[in-house]
């Protein structure tokens, strides 16, 4: 019956693609014999006691037996159906404990995604082949909804709310991720990509830290600007020359900056990234020795950015 | 009241059917022990009960409800259907108030490992304070893993001396 | 959904065809006046029915956000006051009592008794109002509003969504509550004109009484929501 | 009168016609629009619930062929047929019209308001007057909906949901007041109906003497008076939401989405068997009509009428299994949903009981019939796939669905509705339409039917989510096969109404009783006269007896 559960449902792409397609399909061939067990008579006594002047009807007005009979059946066929679907369920609705976690986020009408390293991405879901993977979504503006045929989930995305799935993936390639939740003009076109991949193509993926910056290429200032927000300098550094917690942004860079210790530094890319790596090395006079480091946080095209963001603040 | 209680059961009217209830003396006691009962359930508010409180303060109500629709309404003397309908409307909003708890209370509000870079849902750029005030420990195992984790910017950003809500607020709560 | 209550005495009052049983009141499509009053009780609980479950939503939804928001719900309890709901409750009391005593007097063709409870109890309503008209000025003035526009200061939780979540409930449950009672004092008025006109007696006071249940439910609806937001504190 | 027996399928259609008949007892405008009678205003409900049907079938058409391509366009144009901006407005247009202008008041509110009080031996419904504000409700709230739309239509689709509903522009708060007062339209129906059936049956009939019919039009009453109140005060909930942001359903100020669902759920998925009760009442009419036989199981049936809308309100979290409810929640829902099988189950035996050895004459009604027993097996069984969890992850908001609550809504419903007005139609208008037609037309429909939805079971379970403007190509085939299929159904249901109103030109020619039945309905004339009844029938038999009697 392989051939049927291929054309019926999509490709199986999860460890829970097999379960669900075998109830499916258990549930398909009881619909078809229930199915036939009722078109059947209904069709043959319409043409077996087709109508004939004269003929007496027998007087039956019930027979409890049988209806008590037809009642329990289908009871008892309904609770084994549920246990059944809720083997399944239950896989679905616990992820296992070390799965990898990557967080989605939705707006109309795209998907972001964010790994546990830091790494973005847009549209483009990459994760290892044959490894938990656990998704905690939320949303910016609607309901949406993640669904992946050939993982065969599908799990609502709130606004203000965290709502979690996982898959384990077992098939390398690209699936289609559709929403599922209708949201608007974009719904329709609001689609993604889960890419499949030996765990060394993941890891090296992540290393380039997706490629949500590639669309920054020409104007990394830009991009600076987003990771200013998004690494949190926002909450300490200001780009208009106001005052804040540490040192604005504007104007420094290639500036002579007179530090506690009594000397100065020239503001250069060198000074930027030893002041990510070991901000208590140098501190500006004025200024406390609060900031922590970003070490390891900070990918090569991203503090790239800031620097671009930094000397365009001129 | 007692302005009132000289207006006496009627007798004159006993005719085509008519089905005389109630009367003068038995919807004054009914008051009576419907402001008797208001008095109670107000002073019972004023004894620290915990949950108890709105345990009898419904329970009141409930004999209080109960004591319109008997005598009041005359369903104590009145067909039995026009009861069932009246606790058809009680029996089908118990249903509704019990599943939708039964939901409420059982819900799992998710949280991300990773908290401190997630972008606040619905208020980007502002700090997810509310969450940073539920998550007891940063240090979980992904962010351990990346050195320099106490780095984040929610952690650096002096988080407000608000006791957490007792459950997850939204995350998109404002300070 | 609370005028539309009017048609259920009202088509009682008009018997178009005048073929029954000799009663001006009586409908053609009735046996008896019996069997006619008893259908109009029905469909009066029927209603009823409606109405329970309609301000039942809003008990659930209070219910479920009470457990989303347990402190903040608790404390803006305290805002409320208590002998404002109290005294209201007792209004209220008094007011099905006197309806309750119009019907009786309705339904034993005392016309001037029943003239005299009718008022009384268009009184008590308007007496409510009053006490909810100081009620409602104090919340406006303090901020204590619904959503968005909730603007008040001072909440051990600052910035909790709760308490705009908690008054947003009080306004629309006590808003409801309040408009039928306005509802009330129109069809109050209404059975009040009637009578005065001599239109009931003990054959046929079915508007009487049916707006006495409609009095009552309004009554009951009240009896719940007075612990529920004026004494959980 | 005597309760008049028919025997073996014996057609009367002897007795003399009474000269006036409640169509032309009185003429003119007021004397249709001021009307208090049921049968009055059952037509001009079923006139206007046609015509939503029309309004509604409108869009479906359009819907179907929008998606016969990947690019919507036709015969080679560039630009699309509609945008899909446009296209979330007509299925939201198409749902909203459907499922509460068409569908909830089509079978109580037109052939119930016109049939009942005769099955009970009634001159009228309990209140009148409440009868005629209930159509003029109806009418407002159409008028509102159909304001809405040409002030540009709503985009939320015809569930509502927040916080989506809440934040889209257009005349959400319009189109949200005109479903309210659809709503208490619906109410005073079922109120209506459920104070007659209490109190206005002939002399001699019992709870267990009354019509199958009658039990699921009271059944349904249940539903519209316990569940409608709540989708009430939802929608006030929604409105205020929308104009003065009270948050109970908005993230953004505390409010919950999922919350919103659940009081949504809690009416709709009980109004599914508003809409489908009465159906089912239908078709226990018709079999045992058309058999020539006693119905099989009355008491079963009976009892699985009033059990289905009981348990209607327990299984609404059904359609929430992935919307974030809790997982307790989820579990305890697909329990309680698999009990719907029960009753559904056993009406479906019963009927096929009933047909055993039956004396089965196949005109148009029981064509329809006989359809609606393969469409509603199809909607029931699909309906266990959506029911078992692990299943519903993956079918749940895809075509899946959409086939079937197609199923069972039109399978069911509207071909129930249709089998329902050929049936009552002599007696309605005192017509016979044709039996030629009505026969090619039912026999269209399936086809049509399951050529549309059928296929759509295949495009849920591959994957393609519903509320799709764009699509991908391999999907292509089938939703091009689809389309042709509405254009099947399109087909058949503009030659129904061609015929029907053909009918009208006729001399009336019906028989007071053409199809045998025993029913008191068959007892007055065609078309009845004003009060219904020359007198008083009194039941003295079952509902349906159709042994012979002695001395006839």
């Amino acid at each position: 019956m392989g051939w049927l559960t291929r054309i019926m449902m999509p490709p199986q792409g999860s460890t829970f693609a097999g379960e669900v397609d075998t109830v499916y399909m258990a549930l398909f061939w009881l619909s078809v014999v229930l199915f036939l067990g009722i078109a059947v008579p209904a069709l043959y006594f319409a043409w077996r006691y087709r109508y004939r002047a004269g003929r007496v009807t027998p007087h039956v007005t019930h027979n409890t037996t049988l209806e008590i009979v037809w009642s329990v059946l289908p009871l008892l066929l309904c609770v084994g159906i549920f246990f059944w679907g809720l083997k399944g369920w239950m896989e679905y609705s616990v992820a296992p404990g070390e799965a990898m976690e990557i967080q989605i986020t939705a707006r109309k009408w795209n998907w972001a995604f964010e790994y546990p390293d830091g790494s973005r991405d847009a549209g483009t879901l990459h994760v290892p082949v044959n490894k938990p993977v656990k998704f905690i979504m939320t949303s910016e503006d609607v309901i949406h909804d993640f669904f992946v045929p050939d993982m065969r989930v599908k799990h609502d995305i709130i606004p203000g709310r965290y709502t979690e799935v996982w898959f384990t993936p077992t098939v390398l390639g690209s699936h289609n991720v559709t929403c599922a939740e209708y949201c608007g003009k974009g719904h329709s076109d609001m689609r993604g990509t889960v890419i499949v991949e030996s765990d060394a193509d993941f890891q090296n993926y992540l290393a380039t830290g997706g490629t949500e910056w590639e669309a920054y290429k020409n104007n990394m200032a830009d991009w600076g600007k987003i990771q200013w927000e998004r690494k949190g300098c926002n909450s300490c550094h200001t780009l208009d020359g106001s005052k804040s917690k540490g040192p604005t942004w504007k104007g420094i860079w290639g500036s002579m900056v007179k530090m506690t210790d009594g000397n100065s530094y020239l503001v250069d890319e060198a000074y930027i990234k030893e002041s990510e790596n070991l901000p208590q090395a140098k501190i500006v006079e004025g200024f406390q020795p609060i900031m922590p480091t970003f070490q390891g946080l900070i990918k090569p095209h991203e503090f790239e950015g800031i620097v671009a963001l930094i000397k365009s603040l001129q | 009241m007692s302005t009132h209680t000289e207006i006496t059961h009627n007798h004159a009217a006993g005719d085509a059917g008519e089905h005389e209830h109630g009367g003068t003396a038995v919807n004054v006691k009914t008051l009576v022990a419907l402001l008797i009962l208001t008095a109670v359930t107000i002073g019972a508010s004023y004894i620290d009960l915990g949950n108890g409180n709105v345990v009898v303060a419904l329970i009141i109500a409930t004999i209080k409800a109960s004591l319109v629709v008997l005598f009041f309404m005359h369903l104590r003397w009145d067909k039995p259907v026009y009861g069932i309908v009246a606790m058809a409307g009680f029996l089908f909003l118990g249903i509704f108030l019990m599943f939708s708890l039964m939901d409420q209370d059982t819900r799992n509000y998710y949280l991300p490992q990773n908290v401190h870079r997630t972008e606040v849902p619905l208020t980007p750029g502002t700090a997810p304070a509310s969450l940073t005030e539920i998550l007891p420990d940063t240090s979980t195992p992904a962010t351990a893993a990346a050195p320099g984790s106490a780095g984040s910017p929610a952690a650096a950003s002096p988080a407000p001396p608000t006791p957490a809500p007792a459950t997850p607020a939204p995350a998109a709560e404002k300070k | 959904m609370s005028t539309t209550s009017v048609d259920l005495p009202s088509h009682g009052g008009h018997g178009e065809h005048g073929h029954g049983l000799g009663d001006p009141h009586h409908q053609h499509h009735f046996a008896t006046m019996e069997q006619q009053f008893d259908t109009a009780k029905l469909g009066m609980w029927l209603f009823l029915a409606t109405e329970i479950l309609l301000f039942g939503g809003l008990f659930v939804g209070f219910g479920l956000m009470q457990a989303r928001y347990p402190r903040e719900f608790v404390e803006a309890h305290t805002h409320l006051v208590r002998w404002q709901g109290s005294l209201n409750t007792v209004i209220l009391l008094i007011s099905s009592f006197t309806m309750v005593m119009a019907v009786q007097s309705a339904k034993n063709n005392k016309k001037q008794k029943t003239s005299f409870f009718l008022v009384l109890t268009i009184l008590c309503a308007f007496g409510f109002l009053v006490v909810k008209y100081f009620e409602y000025s104090h919340k406006f003035e303090e901020g204590w509003l619904p959503g968005k526009f909730y603007r008040a200061t001072g909440d051990s939780i600052p910035g909790s969504h709760g308490y705009a979540t908690f008054f947003a409930f009080y306004f629309m449950m006590t808003g409801l509550h309040g408009i039928h009672i306005l509802a009330g004092i129109g069809l109050l008025s209404w059975i009040l004109m009637r009578t005065r006109r001599g239109e009931f007696s003990h054959t046929y006071y079915t508007p009487v009484d049916l707006v006495g249940l409609y009095w009552h439910i309004v009554d009951l609806i009240w009896i719940y929501l007075f612990p529920l937001y004026y004494l959980i504190q | 009168m005597e309760y008049q027996v028919l025997t073996m399928g014996a057609k009367t259609g002897s007795l003399p016609r009474p000269r006036k008949n409640y169509l032309n007892e009185s003429h003119g405008f007021m004397s249709w629009a001021g009307t208090l009678d049921h049968k009055r205003i059952g037509i001009m409900y079923l006139v206007g619930v046609l015509t939503a049907f029309l309004l509604g079938g409108m869009f479906a058409l359009l819907i179907r062929l929008t998606l016969l391509t990947p690019t919507h366009t036709l015969f080679g144009s560039k630009t699309p047929l509609i945008t899909a901006e446009q296209y979330n407005r007509v299925f939201t247009l198409h749902g909203a019209i459907m499922v509460f202008l068409f569908i909830i008041p089509a079978i109580p509110a037109s052939l119930g308001n016109f049939v009942l009080p005769l099955m009970l031996g009634a001159k009228d419904v309990a209140f009148p007057r409440l009868n005629l504000a209930s159509f003029y409700l109806w009418v407002t709230g159409a008028a509102m909906a159909i304001l809405a739309m040409v002030l540009g239509a709503v985009d939320t689709g015809w569930t509502f949901y927040t916080p989506y509903s809440t934040t889209t522009d257009g005349p959400v708060t319009l189109m949200t007041a005109a479903v309210f007062v659809l709503g208490f339209s619906s109410i005073f129906t079922g109120l209506n109906f459920i104070a007659t059936t209490h109190k206005l049956r002939a002399p001699g009939m019992g709870w267990f003497d009354m019509p199958l019919f009658i039990w699921g039009i009271y059944s349904t009453g249940l539903i519209q008076v316990l569940a409608t109140p709540v989708l009430g005060i939802t929608l006030v909930l929604l409105m205020l939401e929308r104009g003065f942001g009270i948050g109970i359903f908005d993230p953004r100020i505390g409010g919950d989405p999922v919350l919103f669902q659940h009081f949504f759920w809690f009416y709709s998925h009980p109004a599914v068997y508003i809409m489908i009760l009465p159906g089912m009442a239908i078709i226990s009419e018709l079999i045992p009509t058309f058999s020539h036989k006693t119905i099989f199981g009355y008491r079963a049936i009976a009892y699985s009428s009033v059990s289905l809308a009981l348990v209607s309100f327990i299984v609404w979290g059904h359609h929430m299994f992935v919307a974030g409810q809790s997982q307790l929640a989820t579990v305890v829902f697909s329990a309680l949903t698999f009990l719907v099988a029960i009753p559904s189950g056993v009406k479906v035996f019963n009927w096929l009981g009933t047909m055993y050895q039956g004396n089965i004459s196949l005109e148009t009604p029981m064509c329809y019939a006989i359809s609606f027993l393969i469409l509603f097996a199809i909607g029931g069984l699909t309906g266990i796939f959506l029911g078992t969890l692990s299943t519903d992850v993956h079918l749940t908001d895809t075509y899946f669905v959409v086939a079937h609550f197609h199923y069972v809504m039109m399978g069911g419903t509207v071909t129930a509705f249709l089998g329902g007005l050929h049936y009552w139609w002599p007696k309605m208008t005192g017509r016979m339409p044709s039996e030629t037609w009505g026969r090619t037309a039912c026999v269209l429909y399936t086809v049509g039917f399951n050529m549309t939805f059928l296929t759509q079971f295949f495009l849920g379970s591959k994957g393609m989510p519903r509320r799709y403007y764009n699509y991908l190509d391999q999907f292509q085939p089938l939703h091009a096969f689809s389309t042709v299929g509405s254009w099947v159904i399109g087909l058949s249901l503009f030659m129904t109404l061609a015929y029907l109103l053909a009918s009208l030109r006729k001399p009336m020619d019906a028989p007071d009783n053409p199809w045998g039945g025993t029913t008191l309905e068959w007892q007055c004339s065609s078309p009845p006269i004003m009060h219904n009844f020359e007198e008083q029938p009194v039941v003295e038999r079952d509902p349906y007896d159709y042994r012979p009697v002695k001395g006839t």
